[in-house]
Parts: C-alpha cells; sequence; structure tokens
C-alpha cells in the first residue's frame, strides 16, 4: 500500500472521530434502528419475581440514584412501574439518597400520566405512594424492619402515613413480598444486610452499568433475585414487557458506538501493521 | 519565636493526627466525641479558606480586566455569574420565593438550568475521548499492549447484543462445542478472576503506601507542605 | 486385564457406599414433634467495644429451633414488672457466629443464640432547628436504666415463658476489639517504619529499583525548558487533607526546584484554597532556594474553580490556550481524568500521570506517555528526594508486602487443610485475622 | 422541574441547550462560545460552592450555636472560627507563619483520619478474602474425568510458569518453541472446553481450584510487581511479568466496560437536545430566541477582535 495512505490512517483527525461518534449516537435517537435483544436470566429474575405476584400485591420501589444516572436509570425505572401497574400491583416508592427524590416523582408522575392518557386514572394514596426522602441510611433501614408507618410518619406531601389505604396491613418491611431497588451507588449493601438477611425480603438490583459487576457475588448468594444492568438491563426489561423505549433506543447507540470504536481500533493496527512491514522491507532492500 | 515558626504547627499535626487515631480504636468519652468534633471544625476551617480562593479567583479575573487583556470580557461574565449566585442564595428565604436555597428559588433555578447542565455536559465528553483514545493508544506495539487490546475488545463485543447474538449463533447453530468461545462468559471470567486479583493487588499496595504516608506525616517526617521559614 | 476390571468393580461399591453414607444424615431429616421448653442459659451482656447504647442477649440454640417457632424478648423496668414486647426472631436465625465482631470466630458461637437490644432509656427534651429552619423541641436520649429481660418461645399457639429474668445496664468500653487486627498492623507498621528509617540513615545509598514514570519527570521538565513552553501541574481531586494530595505536593516541591532552576514557566491550577496555598508555599521556597526569589510569580498558582467539572474546563482551557509541552497529572482523580489526559494528549504535551483511583488507571495508562500506577505515586517523592528518611518508609512498605506474601501462602495451605477437619479452629487463625469482623 | 412557571422553564431550557452545545463546540476548537459558557459555568460554580460553605458550614455550624448556644461546650466552636481566622494571615507578611497553625490542624486531621479506617477497608478485607481453600473435600471425588482435568491443569500451570520465567526463549530452536507455545495454547482450550462443559462435581472441584489459584497467583505477582527493594532480574522477571499481564487484563477489562456507562451520559445530552428541545420549541420561541443568539454572536466577536486589537498594540 502507498505510505502516504497508511500514514492518514494511523493518523486520523481526532475530530473526524467526535463527528463519527455524535452522528451514530444520534442516528438511532432520531430514527430508531430496533436491533434484536437477548433477555438473560438476570432480568428475567427480577420480571419473573414481580410478574408472579397476585393483583393487589404491594410492592416497595427504592428511588436511590442521582440525577447524573437519570439516562441510564429512568428507562429501567420506568419500565419496573408499568410492570407494575399493568399487572395490578401498588407501588410505594421511598428513597434514602437526597437527591433521588426528584427522579422519583418525574418518574411516577410520568407513568401516571401515561396510564391516565390510557384511561386508567391511578389514584395517589391507593394505588401509588411516595414516602420521600428519609435520612439515616442504615439506620433507617432498621427502622423501617421494625416499624414502617413509624419510621417513615408522612409522605413527601406531608400526608399521614397512618391514614393511607395502600399502607393498610403493612407493619414491618417484611410485609412487602418484593422490593425493587434503583441504585447507583453500593446503597444495595444495607437493603441486603439490614432488610433481606433479617426480615428475608426479595430483593431486585436495578443499577447502573458500572455498579452491575459488583454485585454478581451476592446475585450468586441468592440474596438478590435478579439484576437489572445499565441501559443493556433496560432494554431487556422493555423487551420482556413488549415494548421498544428509551433504554432499547439507547442500546442502539451504543452498539454502534462500540462498533465503531473497534472498528476505529482495527484500522489503526492494519495501518500500524503495514507500516512495520514497509520499514522491514525497505531496510531489506 | 522559633519554636512557634517550625516546631509548633508539626507538634499539632502530630497531636491531632494521634487522637484521630485513638478515637478510631476508643469507644469511650472522651475520644468517641472527638471525631465528630473534629471533622465539625474541619468543616469551618475549610469554608473560611474558600474566602482565600475566592480572592485569588477576584485577583486573576480583575487583572485581566483591568488591563484589558485578551478576554476581559469573559472574566466580566464570569463575575456577573458568581455574584448572582451568591446574593441570590445567601439572602435568607423570604414569602416571594426569590431568595435563599430552597426548591423554586431562583438559585435552584440557575443550579437547575446553568450547572447541572453544563456538568453534565462536560461528563459526557468523555463518550468522545474515550473513542479518541481508544483509537490512538490500543496498537499492537508489544505484547502487552496487545493483550490490553485483545482483551478490551472482546469485552467491548461481549456486553452489546451482537456479541451475545454471535455467541448464540456459534453454540446453537455451528457447534455446541464452541462454548468456550461465548464472549459473554468470557467477559465475565475476566472480570470476576484476573481483574479482581490485580485489583485487589492495587488495592492492598495503596493501603500500605497510604499508612506509611499517613505515619510518615504525623511523625513529622514528612513537612515539604509546611513551606519555607520566611 | 481381568483382575483390573475387578478391582474397578470394587472401587464402583466403595464409591456408592460411600456416597450413600455421607447423604444418609441429609435423608433423615423429617420432622418431628419436640416438646418446647423454655430456652436455657438466657443471660445478658454489655456489648463489647461499643460507646455503652445496647445489651447482647445469649441464649442456647434448643432442638426444636426452626422458622415456626419464634422467640420472643420482653423488657421491663423492674424485675416483676409490666414487660414490653421488643422483637419477635426466628428462631432458626440470630446466632451468636453471625456477630463475629462481639462474639470473635469460636466455633461453639454456633450453638447460642445471641441478639442486639436496646436497654430503656430516660428522655429529656431539647432544642435544635428542624428542616425547614424553624426552631424546634424535641425529645432526645439521656441515660440508660438497669433493664430486665424475659424470653419467651412461641410456635404460634401457645407462649412459654422462660423463668430467668437477667438484667444489664449497658456500659462504655475502651477498646475496639473488633479492630485490634487493624491496631496490630499499624504497630508493626509503625515500628517497621522506625527500624528502617534508622537503617537508611545509616546507609544512605540503599538500593531501588527504577520505575520509569519517575525518571521521566525530570526529562519532562527539560523538554519544556528546551521548547521554551510552560508546564503544568494538577493536584488533583482532593484538597490537601487527602495523602494523595500532599504526596503530589512532595513531587511538585521536585518539579519547581527544576523549574527553578531551568527558568522556565511552571502552572498550577488549582481545585481547592488550601492546596493553592501550599503550593504558592512549596513553589516560592523552589526559588528561594535556587536563588531566584523575584522569578516567582504567585499568580501563575491560582484558583480557577471548585467544582469537578467546572474545574475540568478551566484545565481544559488553559490546555489549549497556553499549550504547556509538558502536562503533569498527579494525585487522586475522578471522572476528569480522561478528559484532561485526552485534551492535553491533543495539544501534543508530554504527559505524566499518577494516580491512586482505582478506576482511573487505566484511562491514564492508555492516554498518557507515563502512568504511575497506585502506589508508585506515594514512592515517587522518596525516589525524587532520595531522603533516607522516605526510603526508609519504602522500604518499610516492601516488609509489610513481603510479611501478606508470607500470609497468604502460609494461609491458603492452612485453610486448604482446615476444609479436611472442619472442627479443629487453629487452621483459620491466619483467615481470622485477615477478615473484617 | 415543575415547580418553575412555563416561562422560566422554557428559557432556562434554550439556556442549557446554549451551554450544552457551547462546550460540545469545543471538541472542534477553541471559540468564543466556549468561553462564554466556560466563564459562565465557573462562575456558577464557585457562587455555588461559596453559598453552600455558608449555609451548610458557618452558618449552620457556627453561627447557629453561638446565636443559641445548648451547653457551655457549644462556646468552644470559637476556637475553628479563631483558626479559620488565622487562615488570613497570609495576606501579612510578618505574621504568615500564622496560617501554618489551622494548616496543620487539617493535615493531621486528615493524616490521622486516613490510617486506621484503610487498614480495616482495604487492607484487612481484601487481604483476608484472598484466603480461600482451594479444595472443598465435599466435592473432591476421584474419577477418570477429574484425574484428567487435574493433569491438564497442572500441565497448564507448569507450561504458563516455564513460559513466562524466561524471557530468553528467543533463543531457542524452533521445535522447543513449538511445543512450549502449542502445549499453551492446548491446554489453555481444553481447560476451557473443560471448565464450560462437564458440569460433574468433582470438576467443579477442580475449577474452583483453578480459579482460587489464579486469584492468589494474580494477587502475589501484581504486589511483586511493585516492589522496590529488588530488581526484576532472572526468574523473578518472570513473577513480575505475570502481574504485568494481570495488570493489561485489568486495564483492557476495565476499559471496555467503562465504555458502556460513558456513553449513556453522551446519549442523555443527546437526548436532551433532540427530545426537550427541538421537538418542543415552537416557532415564537425562535423568533425571539434568533435575534438574541445573533445579538450575543455580534458581542462576542466584538470583544473577540477588540481585545485582539489591543494585545496587538501593546
Amino acid at each position: 500500500m502507498n505510505i502516504k495512505v497508511i500514514n492518514k490512517f494511523l493518523s486520523i483527525d481526532r475530530r473526524i472521530i467526535y463527528v463519527l461518534v455524535a452522528v451514530v449516537i444520534l442516528i438511532p435517537i432520531i430514527k430508531p434502528l430496533n436491533l434484536p435483544v437477548q433477555v438473560t436470566k438476570e432480568v428475567l429474575g427480577v420480571y419473573n419475581e414481580i410478574d408472579k405476584l397476585p393483583p393487589g400485591s404491594k410492592i416497595l420501589v427504592a428511588f436511590d440514584y442521582e440525577p447524573a444516572s437519570t439516562p441510564e436509570m429512568d428507562p429501567m425505572a420506568k419500565a419496573v412501574i408499568r410492570h407494575c401497574f399493568r399487572n395490578h400491583l401498588k407501588v410505594i416508592g421511598i428513597s434514602w439518597l437526597e437527591q433521588g427524590r426528584g427522579n422519583a416523582q418525574n418518574v411516577l408522575s410520568f407513568i401516571t400520566d401515561e396510564f391516565q392518557r390510557q384511561g386508567r386514572p391511578l389514584k395517589y394514596g391507593e394505588d401509588y405512594a411516595y414516602m420521600g426522602f428519609k435520612a439515616g441510611e442504615s439506620a433507617m433501614i432498621m427502622a423501617l424492619v421494625h416499624d414502617f408507618k413509624g419510621a417513615c410518619i408522612r409522605d413527601y406531601l406531608g400526608n399521614d402515613v397512618y391514614t393511607m389505604p395502600i399502607l393498610k396491613g403493612i407493619g414491618s418491611l417484611g410485609d412487602f413480598p418484593y422490593l425493587a431497588v434503583l441504585h447507583d451507588d453500593s446503597m444495595i449493601n444495607s437493603w441486603i444486610t439490614y432488610g433481606h438477611e433479617i426480615v428475608g425480603i426479595k430483593i431486585g438490583a436495578l443499577c447502573t452499568a458500572i455498579m452491575a459487576p459488583g454485585i454478581y457475588a451476592n446475585l450468586s448468594a441468592g440474596q438478590l433475585t435478579g439484576i437489572v444492568g445499565g441501559l443493556k438491563g433496560g432494554s431487556e426489561y422493555e423487551k420482556l414487557l413488549g415494548y421498544r423505549g428509551l433504554a432499547t433506543n439507547g442500546m442502539d447507540s451504543q452498539t454502534l458506538v462500540h462498533f465503531l470504536i473497534i472498528i476505529f481500533i482495527l484500522i489503526g493496527n492494519f495501518a500500524y501493521l503495514a507500516k512495520e512491514r514497509n520499514l522491514r522491507k525497505e531496510r531489506l532492500r | 519565636m522559633d519554636f512557634f515558626k517550625r516546631k509548633f504547627p508539626i507538634l499539632v499535626v502530630f497531636v491531632v493526627g494521634l487522637l484521630m487515631i485513638i478515637a478510631y480504636y476508643v469507644p469511650h468519652k472522651p475520644f468517641n466525641q472527638f471525631e465528630g468534633g473534629a471533622s465539625m471544625w474541619y468543616m469551618i476551617i475549610r469554608s473560611f479558606a474558600l474566602v482565600l480562593a475566592f480572592t485569588s479567583l477576584i485577583r486573576s479575573h480583575y487583572l485581566k480586566i483591568r488591563e484589558g487583556k485578551l478576554g476581559w470580557g469573559y472574566s466580566l461574565v464570569m463575575f456577573l455569574a458568581l455574584i448572582v449566585t451568591t446574593v441570590f442564595g445567601v439572602l435568607p428565604y423570604g414569602k416571594n420565593n426569590l431568595f435563599g436555597t430552597r426548591s423554586g428559588t431562583i438559585y435552584m433555578w440557575i443550579f437547575d438550568y446553568v450547572n447541572t447542565p453544563a456538568a453534565a455536559t462536560v461528563f459526557s465528553l468523555l463518550a468522545f475521548y474515550i473513542a479518541s483514545a481508544a483509537y490512538r493508544a490500543f496498537r499492537v506495539r508489544t505484547i502487552d499492549a496487545t493483550i490490553m487490546l485483545i482483551i478490551a475488545i472482546i469485552v467491548m463485543i461481549g456486553r452489546v447484543p451482537w456479541g451475545e447474538m454471535f455467541s448464540e449463533f456459534m453454540t446453537s447453530k455451528i457447534s455446541h462445542h464452541l462454548v468456550f468461545i461465548r464472549l459473554d462468559r468470557l467477559t465475565s471470567f475476566l472480570l470476576n478472576y484476573p481483574t479482581v486479583a490485580a485489583r485487589r493487588a492495587v488495592y492492598i499496595g495503596i493501603a500500605l503506601a497510604t499508612v506509611s504516608t499517613s505515619l510518615r506525616v504525623i511523625l513529622g517526617v514528612e513537612r515539604t507542605y509546611m513551606g519555607s521559614d520566611e | 486385564m481381568k483382575q483390573y476390571q475387578h478391582l474397578y468393580q470394587h472401587l464402583l461399591c466403595a464409591c456408592v457406599l460411600c456416597w450413600v453414607f455421607i447423604m444418609m444424615p441429609g435423608m433423615g431429616g423429617c420432622p418431628k414433634d419436640i416438646e418446647i421448653i423454655p430456652p436455657t442459659d438466657f443471660k445478658t451482656m454489655d456489648t463489647p467495644s461499643d460507646a455503652g447504647g445496647t445489651l447482647l442477649l445469649t441464649w442456647s440454640r434448643m432442638p426444636y429451633d426452626s422458622p415456626e417457632i419464634k422467640y420472643i424478648i420482653y423488657r421491663s423496668e423492674s424485675r416483676d414488672g409490666p414487660t414490653t414486647e421488643v422483637e419477635r426472631l426466628a428462631s432458626d436465625k440470630n446466632f451468636a457466629s453471625q456477630m463475629t465482631q462481639y462474639f470473635g470466630f469460636s466455633r461453639k458461637n454456633r450453638n447460642t443464640h445471641a441478639y442486639k437490644v436496646q436497654p430503656i432509656w430516660k428522655m429529656k427534651t431539647v432544642g435544635r432547628r428542624g428542616t425547614d429552619g424553624m426552631w424546634q423541641e424535641s425529645q432526645e436520649r439521656d441515660y440508660s436504666v438497669m433493664t430486665y429481660f424475659r424470653i419467651g418461645v412461641t410456635d404460634g399457639k401457645a407462649i412459654v415463658m422462660s423463668p430467668t429474668v437477667p438484667s444489664g445496664v449497658p456500659v462504655a468500653n475502651w477498646f475496639r476489639q473488633d479492630r485490634a487486627n487493624g491496631l496490630i498492623i499499624l504497630v508493626a507498621m509503625f515500628l517497621f517504619l522506625i527500624y528502617y528509617i534508622s537503617m537508611a540513615q545509616r546507609n544512605p545509598n540503599m538500593f531501588l529499583r527504577k520505575i520509569p514514570g519517575i525518571d521521566a519527570v525530570d526529562e519532562a521538565v527539560g523538554r519544556a525548558t528546551e521548547m521554551g513552553k510552560p508546564i503544568l501541574y494538577s493536584t488533583g481531586y482532593y484538597d490537601i487533607t487527602e495523602l494523595s494530595t500532599i504526596c503530589s505536593v512532595n513531587i511538585l516541591a521536585h518539579v519547581a526546584k527544576k523549574v527553578a532552576q531551568y527558568d522556565s514557566r511552571l502552572i498550577v491550577p488549582s481545585k481547592w484554597p488550601v492546596a493553592m496555598t501550599v503550593c504558592q508555599e512549596v513553589v516560592r521556597e523552589a526559588y528561594i532556594n535556587a536563588g531566584r526569589p523575584d522569578a516567582f510569580n504567585p499568580n501563575d498558582i491560582y484558583f480557577i474553580a471548585g467544582e469537578q467539572y467546572s474545574y475540568t474546563i478551566g484545565v481544559d482551557s488553559i490546555m489549549v490556550r497556553e499549550r504547556p509541552a509538558a502536562n503533569f497529572f498527579l494525585g487522586t482523580f475522578a471522572a476528569e481524568a480522561l478528559i484532561l489526559a485526552e485534551t492535553g494528549a491533543s495539544t501534543g504535551a508530554i504527559q505524566i500521570s499518577g494516580t491512586d483511583s482505582i478506576y482511573q488507571i487505566p484511562f491514564f495508562v492508555v492516554a498518557c506517555d507515563y502512568c504511575l500506577i497506585g502506589e508508585e505515586l506515594y514512592a515517587a517523592s522518596a525516589y525524587l528526594a532520595r531522603n533516607p528518611r522516605l526510603v526508609g518508609s519504602l522500604k518499610s512498605q516492601d516488609a509489610g508486602k513481603l510479611l501478606l506474601f508470607l500470609a497468604f501462602i502460609i494461609g491458603t495451605i492452612m485453610v486448604t487443610l482446615g476444609a479436611f477437619y472442619p472442627e479443629s479452629e487453629i487452621f483459620q487463625v491466619i483467615r481470622n485475622f485477615l477478615t473484617v469482623r | 422541574m415543575s415547580h418553575y412557571s412555563p416561562l422560566a422553564t422554557t428559557i432556562g431550557i434554550w439556556i442549557a441547550v446554549g451551554l450544552t452545545i457551547a462546550i460540545y463546540s469545543f471538541l472542534y476548537k477553541d471559540n468564543p462560545f466556549y468561553k462564554l459558557a466556560e466563564h459562565l459555568y465557573i462562575g456558577v460554580s464557585t457562587g455555588y460552592l461559596i453559598v453552600i460553605a455558608w449555609t451548610d458550614s458557618i452558618e449552620s455550624l457556627l453561627v447557629e450555636p453561638l446565636l443559641h448556644p445548648r451547653s457551655s461546650e457549644s462556646y468552644l466552636i470559637i476556637i475553628p472560627g479563631f483558626l479559620g481566622l488565622l487562615m488570613f494571615t497570609r495576606y501579612f507578611k510578618k505574621a504568615a507563619w500564622l496560617s501554618r497553625i489551622p494548616l496543620a490542624f487539617l493535615i493531621g486531621y486528615g493524616a490521622g483520619l486516613a490510617a486506621p479506617p484503610t487498614i480495616q477497608a482495604y487492607l484487612i478485607r481484601h487481604a483476608g478474602i484472598t484466603i480461600a481453600p482451594i479444595f472443598n473435600p465435599k466435592q473432591f471425588a476421584l474419577n477418570p474425568m477429574s484425574s484428567l482435568f487435574g493433569i491438564l491443569s497442572i500441565g497448564f500451570f507448569t507450561t504458563l510458569i516455564y513460559f513466562v520465567q524466561t524471557d530468553r526463549y528467543t533463543d531457542w530452536g524452533f521445535g522447543r518453541r513449538l511445543f512450549i507455545i502449542l502445549g499453551t495454547v492446548l491446554s489453555t482450550v481444553l481447560f476451557f472446553i473443560f471448565a464450560v462443559y462437564y458440569p460433574h462435581r468433582s470438576l467443579w472441584a477442580f475449577i474452583e481450584a483453578f480459579y482460587i489459584l489464579l486469584l492468589l497467583v494474580g494477587v502475589i505477582t501484581v504486589l511483586f510487581y511493585f516492589f522496590y527493594s529488588i530488581e526484576h532480574k532472572k526468574s523473578l522477571k518472570g513473577v513480575a511479568k505475570t502481574g504485568i499481564i494481570y495488570l493489561m487484563v485489568y486495564f483492557g477489562t476495565s476499559f471496555g466496560y467503562t465504555v458502556m456507562a460513558r456513553l449513556s451520559l453522551a446519549i442523555g445530552r443527546m437526548r436532551f437536545i433532540v427530545d426537550d428541545w427541538l421537538k418542543k420549541s415552537t416557532i415564537q420561541q425562535w423568533i425571539i430566541a434568533i435575534p438574541v443568539i445573533i445579538v450575543i454572536t455580534i458581542i462576542l466577536l466584538w470583544q473577540e477582535n477588540a481585545s485582539r486589537t489591543a494585545q496587538k498594540s501593546e
């Protein structure tokens, strides 16, 4: 090959890479590609546990992620809550990260608006409720274990939880059949040590891609029923629910960018090897 | 006087450091209160020090404006942003919902629509830089670099749908015996064993270094940070 | 050939027999009705290693323990007074062996139930500021009184009460027993440090192997001087209180010395006020020692922004506008690591980085010319200064590593042997010592 | 973000989008729009820091306890306030040394706070879980498959050790080199086939043993790589080299894995631009916005020009 061409491939201008990355991210946002999604057993572990709950069961959802993680976490949060409302489950939200409050409000109002438009209005306090931010970290979970209402006292709007119909019959954290923890930090460990180990509540972990490899040990130890990790887990959950949402969409971008990066690495390396070969040939001459 | 200039600060470091270590091992009064109290003191002193930063920032930008240096107008914008944010944030919360730091105030509006999107955007620059760094640095120059490159590619493909489809295709359609090239399993093997081992060793090394550095500082062996005698 | 076949059959039979014997105890697990008697050996004890807030209750493991049978704990202020229920506990959980921080690793703990319990507190009224900014009164714990405990067992129908009524009041302890292993390691490191510093002072030319990243520091400063361009130095994400920043400042002292000798320009953009003042001091001292105090320009060591990402774009802008020929990123870095390193690489500067943040090391390795991995950052100042006291501290780290190697190898062999003798505790000694309780 | 009026929300979204695009323009080149965004952001974030320091530290920890003291101990808080004031002695040359006392407090606090928890959380925790039993006798049973497997894994390790032990394999004859390389490749391949294929209990015991050994070897060799006192020579070079291979695998996996997490951030920003702004913005908004953008552009260009001519005249 011509040495000039090789050198060009060896040092592609960075801006070309940036433009291609931006284009590849934008394409699926504007027009979804509908790449196939494979459901893994980790995600099925969460889906099946929620799916087999009888209608009217109450499920606790912990919103423990920061606004910075919303692109990754919101799609799966919406998917899980949609799943609950479709199966006529009652959702109770709680946060022990202060920044989780805004995310919880956004997600819950988004889903309830959607059901409203579909002609199934959901009533706050009966079909769903949000307890708001509860300070105290692990100690708060211990308090929930002993006395759920006593630890909450009021929800985020200031309503008295003792009069809320949705919380009728809930005495302790152990009275919930399932707990879905949406987290982007290591909060899941406290839910496991204080929630699962003491009252034996079943826990599903929904977390960012960075966190997922760290909690596989808990999955194999039986402390979690499943893991939904990052956009990939979210897209699998969306597939199980039978729609293509933001996570699937984002997964398209991710797949394309991964392959773009790999293609660039390969181009660089082929050019590098070709140049080495040329140099060796010249030396022989 | 020399004692106060040179030795006394080292003595303060020693005493405070030793008390902090004791507080970790002794749960009894008064040591158990020391940790919380010291962290409160620490926060107060640090907040005062912020004034130093503030003056440094103001001085460097003030010099630019006064001397009409390249881009003095931007420094003016910075001043304006700084003053507006500070004033609206520090003023006490009133009935008009404008001052203070609660949700719905001007301060929070600035935070939500200037600070948060700007921070998120700078953070997201990483997506672009990761691509260019990979292209530039992942070359088969040495054996070590080649190992890193191959592993990175395996993990990248193993985490996207097409990679899984490839694995699925190889095992179910071609031959069941190709199970060992299933990329997702290979990825989780790599993540759970060699990576964990290397990380663990790096952690242990850093921990040993931290302990020895901390002892060095507390004992006053390390005192470069104190600066000159002048 | 035939006799071997025979042997194989024998072996097979033996295997099957062994298997049956191993599985037998598991098969005999059919439930039986066991009479419920009150738990024996019910005692209270002060919780060790705490500041005096809780008590521990212990009682023996009973033959009827199963998920259906529950223990009920009651407490009262006097021996015969009215009792209140504290907690219902599943009887197949809550063993002392699960609370290693209080009971250690003894195998006997598996036969003892344990539960951490609050005594009865006397309250007092205090004022505090609520979340809404208003001043309000609330209750706070004042002191605990002598508390009496009773225990009952229930199978869901009747409750059988234990006759013993132990009592206790919590006291504060003087030592965290669960952290004793850490203290031993700390003292050992201290002794190593003292020993090796005295060794190094007697023999200043102790051997240290080469680290390429550290050798490159002088080279980078020299190159920047030749090109007549400035040098950029960043001390990282944390303030001076973090040890990684202190190490970074030590390296800065060395870089500043070279810069003062060569008469080039050093820019230190800072994220923290205290770190900024310390950097100013250190650089000024370097200039004074080089004999050129008037060449020092304090305006080159300044605060640019206090938040993570605004600091990042501030440093990025310096790299793009001032075009430094050498960039140093030494200290703890978070997500900004790759942003800084890639921008620096695009300006063609020689880059030396070093960080102890485990997630960012790969990015620095990929994007920089030289990278100090993890603890090499802490070692760098000793390498550069060649001060016997600092070299001695490196040697003490090596001694610690050597001990850990021995612990790993001997410990692994011991626990492997120990797996064949599950009842003996001696094999677990090293692993138990190296376990967070 | 529903607690703002619609007007404030609309203006906010336009500003946020402007900032996003301005910062992205830095990827192409340093430009006036980026400079504007940079300075605006630095100003706001520093102001934010000052407000936080005021409300969270000075007001609540210092002013409040002094105004409403709970006990005589509350007055102790004057000491850090005084130490904080000592920080300002830096501005006076004669008294500058006084600022070392608060500095000494901060450094002593940091150093004393770091050491003991680091031992507990990093050193002891990571060292302890490395020590694990290699064989689990409950799963241990001798059969032809497991013995074959054992021989294979021993072969794998010996060839691996042999391979990394010597750095002078280029001096060998062709046959010897081929033998070593083929042996390593074959035992690796066979190992993976067996590892994934025969979920027999005794085989699992061997697989676990392999994994635990892999971890142990990794921790020891990487830690050895950081050893300062010994030159990596002769057989020790092999050990350090194994450590480097482990480190490279760690760098590779971390890099490959993080690409995914970082991308989601860019996806989030792009989606903000497309969904929250492009799709929702109305013509009226554009009619107002375009002149504003033009005015800002003109001011920026004028500013660039003016300061550049000023620079030249110097």
